[in-house]
């Protein structure tokens, strides 16, 4: 059966693909601490109330196992990031910080990073961590078991040098390497637990596991011993699959903290009681084109398409409004991001002359799919095949189950266009890497060859403002090629009770429970 | 009556070798197989090969069903690709909610539609009558996920009247485990009070038209005594016969309600089975599901027989 | 003049659509009498003793007529009052075996039931009162029959149980419904034999519907010839073999060998 | 008044179907707006006389969704019944008059497909077969057999053994000549009524289908697609779960009342009789 495990956790590698934008689906909440509607006032009057430290959250759908080395479920590391530390961590702005490791050094040639570990640090079986585990967690990593394996090949060597200093050898050079060593994924465990960490994780982070009823709750509670100890004793997450449920429980205060829609910020807006937190996040939302069909192979047909449908109404209408129009395949919140919005702005003219001179003035007809579980992009499928119909490309639509999505759409690419969301990473390269002809991830069947040349050089650039440049260039070419219609970089609302305070969210998708505290009011 | 008890589980058996069948190739028959399915985006040819082989799935279908057989028999259900957790494990997790769920419902709904059911007849073509009939209709043609829906937005969210989602433990107090069970239990007995009142009426009905009640009026005994012993007595078991039903109702109810009051069930896991391809979990959950219908039917005959001397000494002569 | 225990004038009964289906019916019993009726099925026969007590299906209606029982006007009676009269003073044994007996109740609760209500409410003497009942019409093991349910009986036996279970409140008139169809002959004897035995000795008066003559003939003083809804003849019996004067009399004795054959229809 | 009432009831039945079906007749030849196209600047309206039943998520006017989804609800409801009924009536008329095995192994396999709850075997097959509205209408069809297998059976069955069979067999004729010309003309009002029960209860599971995404698909409309659409606004815009909830209700409820009304007055004649 254990092979069956494996088997599973590989098959959610491409759950990382689609990540946001469903109604009920907290994924993708990698977000930004920009909190448009800040609510630093209150934060900085209140006082901890050290009565109450129970705190409810709602979620969506339960993790996949809790074993960081063996799933890419967002909705494991979500919760993993509490009970597992990282040598380093990542800050709300997307910086690096120290966790488990307190230092580091980088070898001139950049092939070799060492790092100086926190002393006293515990798992919660008691046991003291040492550089021991550093590297068995890693060696867990890389094995053929782990998803990831491919992420860490680079690392050739893993050298103990003390208890507490710890020396990465890497193959080449990779130009965001530390980055790979702040993922939830990159987590410490300790070797005696290695075996069931899926249902019984232990680790060295702010809360330890106590309980797991699949579809009803996982409660955390706090690690005593952690350096960095968190404020609340219990954290308990209720699995809840409806939107309208969590805004019911929140109201009757059986929870507090819950992801809304757009829709449903009205009901908590103006109210005292509650606090809406929106965050911009590291992830994108676009109609995937097939290139390798027929008429879609044509620059002039996916331009079309591109200038038939008006965004800005279909975020309006979709995520109501809570959302940021990109014109490529990048988030607005990260630093390499340019504004090509312009490039091809809503034009139902332009788009039918442009599909006359590719000779479809008689129309075509295209077969879309989406994904049943993301009521996002059923909707919006539907007013973009609704768009699309006015000059005069016939759109068939069929909702498919997310199995059926990942074999026939993504795997097989047997597909015309498809409505779909990618998450970010800290390094753009992830985000990219996917429109290389050669990608295996490419199911826009995408062939651009100043596109893969670029994908080349960015890997080998050390010079910042050059590989700022060429990821520029790379958007722009994206904008103007249009292998995907790119909808928008989503606004992530999250509601809490207005005595919750220190929840903040993160460029990678985690919650860090740690800092969340209730305040007297 | 053992002899029946033999023949009745012999043709029970039948019956879950029909449903293995039936399930089996229901399952083989979904598109992508289980290999190509597991492997998602990572799926190359030989991979998919690889994993078919460690699988069995290029085994002819009768070795393929035969060891499926097997390793149902020795109880080795397989484990979710979902959870991880032994299949049989996570049924009996999510069993206690689905019984106390059907448990409340049943009792709300017996004793209802029983008496509903018993007025109905004394009374027929009466106001109680009609009433009985009009309830029993819109409960028949009521959509229990509508109602759900209203309900939980009104009573839970609205009224506050009930927690909006989830299912509290036993181990805080019996009373607050129904209570966060009642809303759902309400909207599942709802959807089954209209057949039961319909048999219940349809039997008490019968049995005052029968002959013996006219032994009754020409003994002169007393209406009350007469209904209470004599036609109730004869009324009383054939709802019995529509109990396995019930219950198969009841589930695929509960597969609609516990999904929209998030409680952890074997409904919400069956769809959620359905809706993931977890195809071994899927698997495991028909047979169980099936099985208990099917027992339950088995169970409900046998003290069908016991309960009704004119089957179980029947036979004997015309 | 000795007693009338029941008496019907000009009784009519409708099908509730308008369709007559007893037109002036006209029976009167006295103490200690045997009497038949006959007629072909469909006649009316059970219909007509149904009315007298009142034991008629809701959709039928009685048109007119009066029907008196035990000295009592029928219709001034409320129905609570009708059913302890019929109750106490009238045994009935049906027709259908199988069903009137309620399947699902041991005998001896169906026997003493109306004797608990009518006469004493004392279960042990109810108990005595049907086994010795019972060993009166024949049965041998009375106690195994009172254990017993219906199903466990022959059709022999229950229609014993019956006729058992119509003396329990001592009444004075049985009114016995075709009770010997469905019985072998040896058992038919049998039951007539009692029948007759409960007339002469104790004085129990009898109303017995059939469509058999011979028996007709054998045990009734008097009878009523029923055709089609209407008594057409009436009067002693030997007088009514001897010299029939209705057309439908004289053919239906010209019919009495096969007529006792064609046992089989289940419509009284 | 027993049968003042169930011409009452009927007349009720046959109101509220004639109500649908002629919601679905004009569908073909006048529709308030078009059903399918959006217009999101319109979308959440109250009633009025533009849309006399409001707008949805999208715009699209919800009176007109009703009209069309109409014809789904139907079809279905006709189509998938017959098939169920046809299928049905022959295994269980085979089965009743066969003997040994074949009626064990026919009946056996009936109890299996009714061991399932309902929906699930519908989702089942839905999920073996693909979406779409044949598929439905099979996987619906499928999961009425068993009624109608069982109902024949029993009657078959039930009739075989009164006198009227028992003497036909004795004077020699034959089985199929029995089943044809002595027990179906028997047993067909019960099944006609079934016929018309099965109806309301095979609209309610196309929806249900829907409802769980597996009926009929987006941007077509379906009462039950219609409700689970609203699912998300139940909060902000309930009212778009009450135009499909109440035709749903009404045209399972017409049905039903049909059916019975049938039924009633098939047993009161039985007992006149």
């Amino acid at each position: 059966m254990k092979r069956f495990k494996f088997i599973f956790s590989v098959l959610l590698v491409s759950i990382i693909l689609v990540a946001c934008g469903s109604s009920t689906d907290e994924e993708g909440s990698a977000n930004e601490n920009s909190n448009l509607d800040s609510t630093e006032q209150k934060e900085e009057s209140n006082t901890v109330n050290i009565e109450k430290t129970e705190l409810n959250m709602a979620l969506s759908v339960d993790p996949d196992g809790l074993d960081p080395h063996r799933t890419t479920a967002a909705s494991t590391f979500q919760i993993t990031s509490n009970i597992f530390d990282t040598l380093v961590t990542v800050t709300p702005d997307g910086e690096i910080d120290e966790n488990l490791a307190e230092s580091w050094g980088i070898s001139d040639d950049g092939l070799s990073i060492t790092f100086e570990l926190r002393e006293g640090v515990v798992f919660h079986n008691g046991r003291e961590m040492t550089a021991d585990d550093v590297k068995y967690s890693f060696e867990r990593l890389k094995d053929e078991e782990s998803p990831r394996s491919g992420d860490y090949a680079n690392i050739a060597e893993i050298n103990v040098i003390d208890h507490k200093t710890i020396e990465f050898v890497t193959d080449s050079l990779n130009v965001e390497l530390l980055s790979n060593f702040a993922y939830p994924w990159a987590a410490i465990v300790p070797e005696e637990a290695a075996e069931d960490l899926r249902n019984h994780p232990i680790g060295t982070g702010p809360f330890k596991f106590e309980e797991w009823v699949p579809q009803q709750q996982l409660v955390l509670t706090k690690h005593t011993e952690h350096y960095d100890p968190a404020s609340l004793e219990t954290v308990n997450f209720k699995m809840m699959p409806d939107v309208t449920s969590q805004v019911s429980a929140l109201q009757a205060g059986e929870l507090d903290i819950i992801a809304v829609n757009g829709d449903l910020v009205g009901q908590f807006e103006g109210n005292p009681d509650y606090t809406i937190l929106e965050n911009r996040s590291n992830s994108i939302q676009l109609m995937a084109i097939n290139t390798e069909h027929e008429a879609l192979a044509d620059q002039r047909v996916r331009q079309a398409i591109n200038l038939a449908v008006d965004k800005q109404a279909l975020i309006d209408t979709v995520w109501w409004g809570y959302g940021e129009e990109i014109g490529s395949h990048y988030p607005t919140m990260l630093k390499e991001y340019i504004d090509t919005n312009s490039v091809l702005s809503y034009n139902t003219d332009q788009a039918k002359a442009l599909l006359e001179e590719a000779g479809y003035r008689d129309g075509l007809e295209l077969d879309m799919y989406l994904p049943a579980s993301y009521p996002a992009y059923v909707d919006a499928g539907q007013i973009i095949a609704n768009e699309l119909d006015a000059i005069g490309i016939k759109v068939n639509i069929e909702i498919v189950e997310w199995a059926t999505w990942l074999s026939d759409v993504y795997t097989d690419r047997q597909y015309d266009l498809t409505v779909v969301g990618h998450t970010g990473r800290l390094d753009p390269y992830d985000l990219l890497a996917r429109y290389h002809s050669e990608n295996g991830e490419n199911y826009f069947n995408y062939s651009h060859q100043r596109v893969d040349e670029i994908l080349t050089l960015v890997q080998e650039e050390q010079d910042d403002a050059k590989r700022l440049d060429l990821y520029q260039e790379l958007q722009q070419i994206l904008a103007e090629d249009v292998p995907a219609l790119y909808i928008q970089s989503p606004i992530t609302l999250t509601v809490t009770a207005s005595d919750v305070a220190g929840y903040t969210s993160y460029p990678i998708d985690i919650y860090q429970m740690k800092d969340v505290y209730f305040t007297n009011k | 009556m053992l002899s029946f008890i033999v023949k009745r589980l012999i043709s029970g058996l039948t019956v879950l070798f029909f449903i293995s069948i039936i399930t089996f190739f229901v399952l083989r028959w979904m598109p992508g197989d289980p290999a190509t399915l597991s492997l998602g985006t990572e799926g190359t040819p030989e991979k998919i090969a690889e994993l078919q082989e460690v699988m069995g799935l290029n085994l002819p279908w009768y070795q393929q069903y035969y060891h499926w057989l097997q390793d149902l028999f020795s109880g080795d259900w397989g484990s979710s690709y979902v959870f991880g957790e032994d299949v049989m494990t996570l049924i009996i997790q999510r069993l206690p909610v689905t019984l106390l769920l059907a448990a409340v419902s049943m009792v709300i709904v017996i004793p209802f539609a029983f008496i509903i059911g018993i007025m109905s007849a004394l009374f027929k073509e009466r106001w109680v009558d009609y009433i009985a009939r009009s309830l029993m209709q819109l409960g028949d043609a009521i959509p229990q996920f509508w109602l759900a829906l209203i309900f939980l937005v009104f009573f839970a969210s609205k009224l506050g009247w009930f927690p909006v989602a989830g299912y509290v433990g036993f181990d805080n107090g019996i009373l607050a485990s129904i209570h966060s069970v009642l809303l759902p239990a309400i909207v599942l007995a709802i959807g089954q009070v209209g057949p039961l009142i319909r048999i219940i009426r349809s039997s008490m009905l019968s049995s005052l038209e029968q002959d013996y009640m006219l032994m009754t009026q020409v003994n002169g005994l007393p209406k009350t005594l007469a209904i209470v012993k004599y036609a109730l007595r004869g009324a009383s078991i054939a709802p019995l016969t529509i109990i396995g039903m019930q219950l198969a109702n009841m589930l695929a109810g509960a597969i609609l309600v516990e999904n929209i009051f998030a409680l952890p069930g074997i409904g919400r896991l069956l769809l959620m089975t359905v809706e993931q391809r977890d195809l071994i979990l899927l698997q495991g959950m028909l047979i169980f599901v099936t099985s208990a219908v099917v027992l339950v039917n088995i169970l409900t005959d046998i003290c069908y027989r016991l309960a009704n001397p004119m089957i179980r000494f029947g036979g004997n002569h015309e | 003049m000795m007693e009338k225990l029941l008496q019907l004038e000009k009784v009519s009964i409708d099908d509730g659509l308008g369709r007559a289906l007893i037109k002036n019916a006209s029976l009167t019993i006295f103490q200690g009498e045997f009497i038949g009726i006959v007629g072909e099925s469909g006649s009316g026969k059970t219909l007509t003793v149904k009315s007298a007590l009142d034991l008629l299906p809701d959709h039928l209606v009685i048109t007119s007529g009066v029907r008196q029982l035990l000295g009592k006007e029928l219709n001034g009676l409320s129905s609570k009052d009708k059913r302890r009269l019929i109750g106490a003073g009238i045994g009935f044994v049906p027709q259908n075996t199988v069903v009137f007996l309620h399947p699902m109740i041991k005998i001896k609760h169906q026997m003493i039931d109306a004797y608990l209500y009518h006469i004493d409410n004392d279960k042990k003497q109810a108990l005595k009162k049907a086994s010795d009942l019972l060993e009166k019409v024949g049965i041998k093991e009375p106690k195994r029959v009172l254990n017993a349910y219906p199903k466990q009986l022959s059709g022999g036996m229950q229609q014993r149980v019956n006729i058992a279970m119509a003396l329990m409140t001592d009444p004075k008139l049985i009114v016995a419904d075709e009770p010997t169809t469905a019985l072998d002959t040896v058992v038919q004897r049998q039951v007539m034999e009692l029948f007759n035995q409960l007339n002469q000795s104790e004085g129990v008066s009898i109303l017995f519907i059939s469509h058999d003559l011979k028996i007709v003939k054998q045990f009734c003083q008097r009878m009523y010839v029923m055709y089609q809804g209407e008594i057409v003849e009436s009067g002693e019996t030997h007088e009514i073999f001897t010299n029939p004067k209705h057309s439908y009399t004289q053919k239906l004795l010209s019919l009495i060998p096969t007529l006792t054959n064609l046992s089989m229809d289940k419509f009284g | 008044m027993s049968k003042l009432r169930q011409h009452k009831l009927f007349s009720l039945g046959l109101f509220l179907v004639l109500v649908v079906i002629s919601l679905c007749i004009v569908s073909f030849f006048y529709l308030p707006q078009d059903p399918n196209v959006m217009n999101t600047i319109n979308r959440f309206q109250s009633p009025s006389k533009e849309f006399l039943l409001g707008t949805d998520q999208f715009g699209r006017d919800i009176l007109s969704r009703i009209m069309i989804s109409s014809r789904y609800a139907l079809f279905i409801g006709l189509v998938s019944v017959f098939l169920g009924a046809v299928v049905g009536i022959v295994i269980g008329a085979l089965a009743a008059t066969a003997n040994g095995w074949l009626e064990t192994i026919l009946m056996r396999f009936i109890d299996g497909l009714m061991a399932f709850p309902g929906i699930l075997l519908a989702m089942m097959l839905v999920a073996v077969l693909g979406k779409g509205l044949w598929n439905a209408v099979i996987a619906i069809a499928i999961f009425m057999i068993p009624v109608f297998s069982r109902l024949t059976y029993s009657l078959v069955l039930d009739q075989k053994n009164q006198l009227y069979v028992k003497a036909a067999r004795s004077y020699g004729a034959s089985k199929s000549r029995i089943i044809f010309k002595h027990i179906l003309p028997m047993i067909l009002p019960r099944l006609i009524t079934q016929f018309s029960a099965s109806i309301g209860s095979a609209i309610l599971i196309e929806s249900s289908l829907s409802f769980l995404g597996l009926g009929v698909q987006p941007p077509n409309a379906s009462w039950g697609l219609m409700l689970s659409e609203s699912r998300q606004y139940m909060l902000t815009y309930a009212y778009l779960a009450v135009p499909p909830g109440i035709i749903l209700m009404i045209t399972v409820l017409g049905f039903n009342l049909i059916g019975d009304a049938w039924n009633d007055s098939i047993v009161s004649r039985r007992m006149a009789e």
